[in-house]
């Protein structure tokens, strides 16, 4: 059988089920709301001000962004290992290369200090 | 067939949220679901490799980056306010002309399905061993691509802080 | 027939995926009350206590789901509510999705019909349990924002900094291993692991990147937001992060996202290192032990074999993971990032570049 | 019944048309990136599809570097609309000019 369509079928079986516990609580629980209740939880006070316009330290877009280059080089990766053994040294030399202008880059964020978290 | 068009639909529509909805939020799920379906149609077409490539790196990466930025940011939700209506004229100029030159292509290209690939075509042996001899430099040259991009990157970052 | 038989591995692979949760939820349980010497979870009876005696294990499996599951569904006023109802969502479906592709017996044949135990025989499924794993962000860090209060977002923007922090040695460690088997398809290389070495040892993939299996664990462990890695919901101080406003249902199916991650990390490192569903000596047709001693068995019996033997591999990676959970304290953010990106890529990266040389030295020298 | 080749051409075209009316309509720098995104994508499928139909797998390898020219574009791009935000704090790209920072 076409593995994919094999994949669908658990696709269509994991969604149900998935979906059927997402809705269980609804069914199954009692409702009893109140104002309180539907508050946002910020241990027992009443919130301040509102979340939308808060900022955040640069260091998570950096992480971000450093693991989509480095994302990239790791899929490349999969491919070569596969063929690796018809390469041979050739295919070694390639991802030496590859990884090498990588690693300097890798270096020069290290020693500028963008790995730094304080 | 029935796939197919399973696939259009869900592609076009979620396509049309990325491009219409205000909140930037939703639009970048709607993103996700739209490179889902592209990855469904990498496997109709007999792209296995690279339909799972799809998924780790648009899915899994690309997408996440723009969540964090939006969310980072804390952007309030706009309307898609065309600001000029010469840009609206171009762009609908632009979507009509493209529209008729792709029917025309496909019009005057030769109707029919090409043979059936042999059973190992995408198959990530075959890719690879294509990719790393024929375009041997060009992956070469990706990696100075991608270390301009993480020291461009981390200067701008840092730049502002 | 076709279908039916598909349809029977995705549901035998769903099933193994949902009860390993349940049952881990129970060693969890019983497993930190032995650690903090305490008697645990002992409460639960069923029937209200008409039975006299405690039943112990299946009430708490019973009892804790079903009391989450009939908890009151609370959505906060502030929040956005379709994107909190489908955060749950996205975080558990690719995980139940990633069991399809691990391969948890080798082929049976009943009336001359194989049937490959294993889901969906994808040929790239190493790909798609990483593709899998790295969907997991999206729960996280949409269920965060969703809830437009502070635990929950900074709880949210912690892990999945996290998550896509690890998934970097998580993927060189599975390069390495790719490089190893040359495939990408878990059942051939679990297949590849039924050799024996020097007659004696199992060639399991753990003799061959000892390395590897370290980083996948390590980065597993952080993928599952786990501690020491628990910074994402660290009770001390972010309440229960990015789930603080989920109640019910929803919150069980963050918690069993947890469960399920490391019931993946667990399947994952079984199939890749330690010989899937591999018993040592066993082959289609029986025991061939090293002196030439054999005991034959039939089909049937050696599948169940198999299968028993993949899960109790699982098992024991489970709680090995649970031991080090209870263990271990918990890392400070700038411990845990200098950890991924200052110590396991390069490690991961250094394993790679070595794997690769000594593939082409040793298979040169072999002449293989 | 498979659907011919053709069809994913047509597709992607239109896909492509609506990534195209994204970066002309929206205002806000983000989404006109993923509308490029999209557009990306949408030059991939006609890759793949064209590959199918030569039963050449260049086409497939040439995704590759598609993805890798995403990658670094989002990257850079999203670090650019950062450093615009913390000095201006509008994503609006009418307001943010051309070039003047």
């Amino acid at each position: 059988m076409n593995p994919y369509a094999a994949l669908l079928i658990n696709a269509a079986l994991c969604a149900l089920v998935a979906t059927l516990l997402l809705f269980m609580s609804r069914i199954l629980g009692r409702r009893r709301g109140s104002t309180v209740k539907y508050e946002i939880f910020e241990t027992g006070n009443p919130p301040i001000g509102s979340l939308r316009g808060t900022r955040f330290p640069v260091k998570f877009y950096l992480t971000a962004i450093l693991f989509i280059i480095f994302d990239i080089e790791v899929v490349f990766m999969y491919p070569w290992a596969v063929a690796y053994r018809q390469l041979g040294w050739f295919g070694l030399a390639e991802m030496a290369v590859f990884v090498g202008v990588l690693a300097g880059g890798f270096a020069y964020i290290w020693r500028v200090g963008a790995l730094e978290w304080d | 067939m029935i796939l197919f068009w399973v696939v259009a639909v869900l592609s076009v529509a979620s396509a049309l949220t990325v491009v219409l909805h205000g909140n930037p939020v939703y639009c970048a799920l709607a993103l996700v679901m739209a490179l889902f379906q592209v990855a469904l149609m990498f496997v109709a077409l007999d792209a296995h490799l690279l339909a799972l490539l799809q998924v780790i790196v648009y899915a899994g990466a690309i997408v996440v980056l723009f969540l964090f930025v939006i969310m980072l940011l804390s952007l309030e939700p706009d309307v898609p306010s065309p600001g000029r209506y010469g840009m609206r004229a171009a762009a609908i100029t632009l979507t009509v002309v493209l529209g008729v030159e792709v029917g025309a292509a496909v019009l005057l290209s030769e109707p029919g399905s090409p043979d059936p690939p042999p059973l190992d075509f995408g198959s990530t042996r075959m890719v690879a061993e294509r990719l790393f001899t024929a375009h041997a430099l060009p992956f070469e040259l990706t990696s100075v691509l991608l270390l301009m991009a993480m020291v461009a990157a981390v200067v701008m970052a840092r730049r502002h802080t | 027939m076709d279908l039916i038989i598909s349809f029977a591995t995705a549901l035998v692979a769903l099933l193994i995926c949902l009860q390993v949760t349940v049952l881990l939820l129970w060693i969890e349980r019983k497993g930190s009350a032995l650690i903090q010497d305490r008697v645990g979870a002992d409460r639960a009876t069923l029937f209200g206590g008409l039975l006299p005696f405690n039943l112990g294990i299946v009430n708490t499996m019973m009892a804790d789901p079903l009391k989450l599951l009939t908890k009151e569904d609370i959505v906060p006023a502030a929040a956005d509510r379709f994107l909190h109802w489908l955060a749950p969502w996205m975080a558990v479906f690719p995980l139940f999705l990633t069991f399809a592709v691990v391969p948890f017996g080798d082929v049976l044949v009943i009336g001359g019909r194989q049937i490959n135990l294993q889901a969906v025989e994808l040929p790239g499924g190493i790909l798609f349990v990483l593709a899998m794993v790295s969907l997991g962000v999206y729960g996280v860090i949409v269920g965060g924002w969703a809830s437009n209060s502070r635990y929950a977002f900074l709880g949210g923007v912690r892990g999945s900094a996290q998550m896509i922090s690890y998934e970097i040695p998580m993927g060189l460690a599975l390069v390495s291993v790719a490089l190893t088997y040359g495939t990408l398809d878990l059942q051939e290389i679990a297949r590849a692991q039924g050799q024996l070495m020097w007659g004696v040892v199992p060639a399991w993939g753990i003799f061959y990147q000892p390395i590897a299996f370290i980083l996948l664990f390590i980065a597993g462990i952080a993928e599952s937001k786990r501690a020491p890695f628990d910074l994402p919901e660290a009770e001390s101080e972010l309440v229960a992060g990015f789930q603080t406003e989920y109640s019910g249902s929803k919150m069980s199916m963050f918690m069993m996202s947890d469960f399920i991650e490391v019931a993946i990390v667990a399947a994952l490192t079984t199939t890749l290192f330690f010989g899937g569903w591999q018993v040592p000596f066993l082959y289609r047709d029986g025991f061939h032990f090293a002196a030439g001693f054999t005991v034959t068995a039939p089909p049937l019996v050696v599948t169940l074999l198999q299968i028993v033997s993949f899960l109790v591999k699982v098992f024991v990676l489970c709680w090995i993971q649970i031991l080090i959970r209870w263990s271990l304290p918990r890392l400070r953010y700038d411990q845990l990032m200098a950890f991924g990106w200052k110590r396991l890529l390069p490690v991961g990266l250094a394993n790679v570049a070595a794997s690769a040389v000594l593939v082409l030295l040793l298979e040169g020298w072999t002449g293989a | 019944m498979e659907a011919p080749v053709d069809c994913y051409l047509v597709l992607a075209a239109i896909l492509f048309a609506i990534g195209a009316l994204g970066v002309v309509l929206r205002r806000n720098v983000i989404v006109i990136l993923m509308s490029v995104e999209l557009m990306l994508n949408a030059v991939n499928v006609t890759f793949v599809a064209l590959a199918r139909k030569a039963l050449a797998v260049d086409g497939q390898v040439i995704v590759f570097f598609v993805m890798t020219v995403a990658a670094a574009e989002v990257a850079i791009g999203l670090a650019i609309v950062l450093a615009n935000f913390t000095q201006r704090r509008t994503v609006n790209a009418d307001e943010i000019g051309l070039l003047r920072w």
